[in-house]
């Protein structure tokens, strides 16, 4: 059929080309595809599916060398969630995803909305959701406007997440000055399914309906997906209008409705239309099943008058599903929708002639050849170069930082670290998410993994986000591979065995040597180390151009990891609990002291190598512990890492405010170490467990070759901390380092809370 | 028929703790105004309605608000304005 | 017994009430969908939490017009046991069920925690199975969960002992604010004056297990059974 | 220097999703009004301010509206009165 611009379309320029991101190159190719000059709805429809965000163009190659498989993977990358097998014919779908750019624009819709988006990722396989969890990254809190974003991605992760009804159940906040114009909001959801209802986005069968369900499409986001390719800059407060409304009471409709389709086999397919709306979804699920589709956009339903159908195709309105269904079932699908009071409109259909078409009533304004448009999108490999100033800073020699005179006393230095917003309790951001809600919760936010039962068996999953953006800065390989591990080693330490990651790739432009460098080191960092821990990686996301005038953020590629409890049984917390228990360190202490919170809250460097993470032994303290646990020889566990092993072993007698214990420690043994890098260096694979037969830990610990040794007893009617170290001992009041750990956050919020509140007061839900 | 605007306030009953009005009062005082006496922070509703004249439009608004947009035991509610289209 | 169980659209709290009457009770449970008019010969009507038409508006201001509420109604006129349990309560009110409403937390902010309350009259209900004065810990989670009403009403419902929970401080949080959204007198559940209608913010249905913390909930759905059997 | 009584009104800026508008209008019609257009719900703020005239406490307002009171990527906002106590 032959393609006619629309009347009224502008005319393709080398300007508007340019405006729509396209390359010269990029849109030659363009044209040798369709062999002609495209229309103004074709040159959009490419901009987006070639955008960075939805075609991968400096990633991809870097994620081909990741590893994904294994017996248990049902469903690696490639699909809208990774899905796990966890016995019984169960499954879990997971999956990890930014919203950083328009978090940074607006940060209550833009966090609320990437939870939307998750959440659909999630229950598109057929999976009902069971859990949340957000990675958030932001500026120092002495700025005000860093704190408005803070409490707005907050406010808006929270409200959505609880009026949708799923529980928020973990996740990190860091702080820290490379993030100030460009906060980094990752939110990953976890769900539930049988094996045999796994769903995947595939469209087949020829005369097979396309059908749009859910929301109606109004003119928002357009072009959101380009958008989150750009560098932040002034000039993104004009694109401002963009912005997208998430309506998370429609989201409960469309979940309870996608599931009933899902399980009604009256549809082949169903696919979020995230970014890129209406196109990326359509390209994508015909691209996955190799078939051709047409669609017409004056059938689909608009929230405004006179859309046309750039717009349509474009618009990154919320809470919209794009569905395939049997042929003949159109009105069976109707039903379900209408029984939760959302509209089905059939918007076209799965053709045989391999092409993907675009029709506005009888003009064809859209057409390319089959799947290349997804397919032939170009991938960059840029040059890459380490930065010869991050080279210098990591040669640094911290030793020869002076101390300060008042770290004289070690305690004084502990309570500034717990004071760091970084590794200070969360409390004031996970009181405002609902957790408890579908009654699952076993370990909820606040300790190493969270833990969520699964109804019905004695399993449970354990599920953790981690990433210390620092560390990668300084060393992206060293720094991803420790990111897996610690992951692994919060999971382990709830009783939980890793099993897979979900990844969300947070870089700086790639197009500079220095950020591709970075980029190249942590995906091959991330695939040693899950290849060493066992947990293939079965999807995520890349976020680039995470920048802004101050510079680019930390290189941050979050892990995501989800671990299976094989009985409540083993199910174990971070606090000590019982008086007189044994305190045991598995792992070995160590003089490093580089890229540590210390240095860095402290002293203000940051500077150093990051500890050297072993991979074996990383995999050697997990099967450790986790046997330990299976043993009924621990009662709690911990994992050592910002702050060290002083904040470590604060944490256990404190976290738990309403049940403070204390302490009595002895650190003798490694009295020849530095002290500071002893008390808070972040050696790597260290774990604080407490038990009533130490004896039986240190030969589980032998075993599998991990040092381990006594290094203290729980008191828990002491009140105290009290630590010594050869000839010197300090003790701080349990209470005064549990004022210190628990109210720094809150303290800080109260001086603007109210300006917050009520900057929000109208997106408030519930 | 035609088609009014009407818009409606509907605010939180006198004596009530009004938690927004005092955040808002407390955040312009950090952002530094001065002689900020009160704040109160009530709903703002615009409608648009077909109606035979500008009291029927009334008249079914009033209904609207004592039924459903404001709640007696804790709201008052007043039309604020009505134009036609 | 029978317990039923509406679903309004935006209610998320009725799968928890429905797995802790059967799983934890081992009692009948049947989900009761907004737009039916059947009861379904339930003996409990159960109005979960969540957010019912996405709170929009006010909470539970929509909800109450759902077609299921003229015989939830119906049920409580003829003293047919009904439990408001969060956005169910905040129904309750709406619906004139129960005096007085549930504005915004004087925090300004969701709450999401366990809470420490008294229960205050065990002569109803819904507590026979606690002691008078009891001191138990269920979760909360709400946005808008603060009591207010006039003062009459306020003296009256005290007076006539329809104040059944009230946030209490516990000695072991004292670093808490005992009373998590402002509600006025700490009022944390009550009942109307017939004694069959109980609407109270915290989630009795999320601690009926060990396994989750605390289950102090499960006494209220067991007084139930207790009286409504005998 | 002199009291003022300002109104403000703060709504959802047109053409971005009202999703609470939508659910008043939504229910606002199975209580069988008829003849709902549209509904939009934003907020209906009363601020007592010290000015020196009315036109300073305009623009004092307006500098409040700017920085505080409406979300300047959703919605936007007028000075509905402005009266001297
Ligand atoms: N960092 C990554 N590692 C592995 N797979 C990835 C990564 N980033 C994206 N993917 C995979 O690429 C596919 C497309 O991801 P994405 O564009 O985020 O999906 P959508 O935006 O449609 O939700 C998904 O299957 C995702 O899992
Ligand atoms: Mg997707």
């Amino acid at each position: 059929m032959t393609v006619t611009a629309r009347p009224g379309d502008p005319a393709i320029t080398p300007a508007l080309i340019a405006e729509h991101g396209l390359t010269t190159e990029e849109y030659d190719r363009l044209v040798a595809m369709l062999d002609r000059t495209p229309t103004f709805t074709e040159l959009g429809i490419v901009s987006a599916l070639w955008s960075e965000h939805c075609s991968y163009k400096h990633s991809r190659p870097l994620l081909k060398t990741l590893p994904t498989t294994a017996p248990y993977v049902l469903q690696g990358p490639g699909e809208n969630a990774g899905v796990i097998a966890i016995g019984d014919g169960l499954a879990v779908a997971f999956k990890i995803e930014s919203h950083n750019h328009p978090s940074a624009v607006e940060p209550y819709q833009g966090a609320a909305t990437g939870v939307g988006g998750i959440l659909r990722d999630v229950f598109t396989m057929g999976a009902r959701p069971i859990a949340l969890l957000n990675s958030l990254r932001f500026g120092s809190l002495d700025s005000a406007r860093v704190r408005y974003l803070f409490a707005g991605c907050v406010k808006g992760i929270g409200d959505y997440g609880n009026c949708v009804g799923i529980p928020t159940v973990g996740g990190e906040v860091v702080f820290d000055p490379a993030y100030e114009g460009n906060p980094i909001v990752n939110a990953m959801c976890v769900g539930l399914l049988k094996e045999e209802e796994l769903m995947r986005a595939v469209a087949e069968g020829v005369g097979n309906p396309i059908i749009a369900v859910g929301a109606r499409t109004g003119r928002d986001g357009i072009h959101g997906a380009s958008f989150a390719s750009e560098d932040l800059s002034e000039a993104s407060d004009a694109k401002r209008p963009r912005v997208q409304v998430g309506d998370p009471f429609t989201e409960k409709l469309l979940l309870e409705a996608s599931l009933e389709l899902i399980h009604s086999g009256h549809i082949v397919a169903i696919q979020d239309m995230g970014a890129a709306g209406l196109t990326s979804s359509s390209a994508e699920m015909a691209a996955r099943g190799d078939v051709g589709v047409v669609i017409d956009t004056l059938k689909v339903p608009a929230r405004e008058e006179g859309m046309t159908p750039y717009e349509l195709l474009l618009s990154e309105s919320q809470e919209r599903m794009l569905v395939v269904a049997k042929k003949g079932r159109e009105e069976q699908v109707r039903a379900i929708l209408e029984k939760w009071d959302l509209t089905a409109a059939v918007i076209g259909e799965v053709i045989a002639e391999p092409v993907y078409r675009v029709v506005e009533g009888d003009r064809v304004v859209a057409e390319f050849p089959g799947i290349r448009l997804v397919t032939d999108c170009p991938t960059y490999e840029p040059e890459a170069r380490e930065s010869s100033d991050i080279q210098r800073r990591r040669a640094e020699h911290v030793h020869a930082v002076a101390e300060r005179e008042e770290e004289a006393d070690p305690m004084w230095t502990l309570e500034q670290l717990l004071q760091s917003p970084t590794i200070a309790s969360k409390r004031w951001v996970f009181q405002q998410y609902d957790h408890t809600v579908r009654t699952s919760t076993v370990v909820g936010p606040g300790g190493d993994a969270a833990v969520v039962r699964i109804r019905g068996t004695d399993r449970a999953v354990a599920l953790t986000t981690d990433c210390n953006g620092r560390y990668v800065y300084l060393d992206p390989r060293e720094g991803a591979r420790i990111a897996v591990a610690e992951a692994a080693r919060n999971i382990a330490c709830s009783g939980g065995r890793p099993m897979a990651i979900t990844n969300n790739l947070n870089f700086g432009n790639p197009k500079r040597p220095e950020v591709y460098y970075q980029l190249r080191e942590a995906v091959a960092g991330m695939a040693e180390a899950c290849n060493a821990l066992g947990t293939p990686v079965t999807g995520g996301n890349v976020s680039l151009y995470n920048e802004s005038p101050t510079g680019a953020v930390y290189p941050t590629p979050v892990i995501g990891m989800v671990g299976l409890v094989e009985s409540h049984a083993h199910i174990t917390r971070a606090p000590f609990a019982a008086d007189g228990d044994s305190i045991v360190l598995l792992g070995e202490n160590t003089d490093e002291l580089g890229a540590s919170e210390y240095l860095c809250h402290l002293h203000g460097i940051v500077a150093g190598a990051p500890p050297r993470c072993d991979l074996t032994a990383a995999r050697a303290v997990v099967d450790a512990l986790l046997v330990a646990i299976a043993d009924g020889a621990v009662r709690s566990a911990h994992d050592c890492a910002d702050g060290g092993l002083a904040v470590a072993l604060a944490e256990c007698v404190m976290m738990d405010r309403a049940h403070l214990t204390g302490a009595e420690i002895d650190l003798s043994a490694w009295a020849s170490l530095p002290l500071r890098a002893l008390l808070f260096g972040e050696a790597q694979n260290r774990i604080v467990v407490s038990t009533p037969d130490p004896a039986a830990v240190i030969a589980t610990a032998r075993r599998f070759g991990v040092p381990s040794a006594v290094i203290g007893f729980v008191r828990a009617t002491l009140g105290q901390l009290q630590v010594r170290v050869g000839e010197r001992h300090w003790s701080a009041p349990v209470f005064r380092l549990a004022d210190a750990y628990h109210e720094a956050i809150p303290r800080i919020m109260q001086r603007s809370a109210s300006a917050q509140d009520v900057a929000l007061v109208s997106d408030s839900v519930g | 028929m035609s088609v009014f605007r009407v818009a409606v306030h509907v605010v939180p009953r006198r004596g009530l703790l009004d938690p927004q009005g005092k955040a808002v009062a407390d955040a312009l005082h950090t952002l530094g105004f001065a002689g900020i006496h009160s704040v109160h922070v009530g709903r703002h509703l615009v409608l648009e309605v077909d109606a035979r004249d500008e009291s029927e439009a009334r008249t079914q608004t009033d209904r609207m608000c004592a039924q459903l947009l404001a709640n007696p035991v804790t709201e008052d509610f007043e039309i604020a304005s009505v134009s036609r289209q | 017994m029978k317990f039923g169980i509406v679903t309004f659209p935006g209610s998320n709290c009725d799968y928890d009430a429905y797995r802790a009457v059967v799983e934890a009770l081992g009692e009948q449970a049947v989900y009761l969908w907004h737009k039916d008019h059947d009861l379904q010969g339930a003996d409990v009507i159960i109005l979960p939490g969540g957010f019912s038409y996405g709170d929009y508006l006010r909470a539970g201001a929509i909800a109450r017009f759902s077609p299921i509420m003229r015989e939830v109604i119906a049920h409580a006129k003829r003293g047919a046991p009904v439990i408001g349990i969060c956005n169910g309560f905040q129904i309750a009110c709406e619906a004139g069920l129960l005096p007085g409403a549930l504005l915004r937390n004087a925090s300004l902010k969701f709450v999401c925690a366990p809470v420490s309350l008294r229960v205050e009259s065990t002569a109803t209900l819904f507590t026979s199975g606690y002691d008078e004065g009891q001191r138990i810990t269920l979760p909360i989670a709400h946005g808008d969960g603060r009591y207010s009403a006039d003062e009459n009403t306020l003296d009256r419902l005290e007076g006539e002992g329809h104040v059944v929970f009230r946030y209490a401080p516990d000695p072991l949080q004292a670093y808490e604010v005992y009373n998590p959204n402002g509600s006025m007198r700490d009022i944390a559940g009550i009942t109307n004056a017939e004694g069959n209608v109980l609407g109270m913010m915290p989630h009795p249905e999320r601690a009926v297990e060990p396994l989750l913390g605390p289950a102090d909930g499960l006494p209220l759905f067991e007084s139930i059974l207790h009286r409504v059997t005998v």
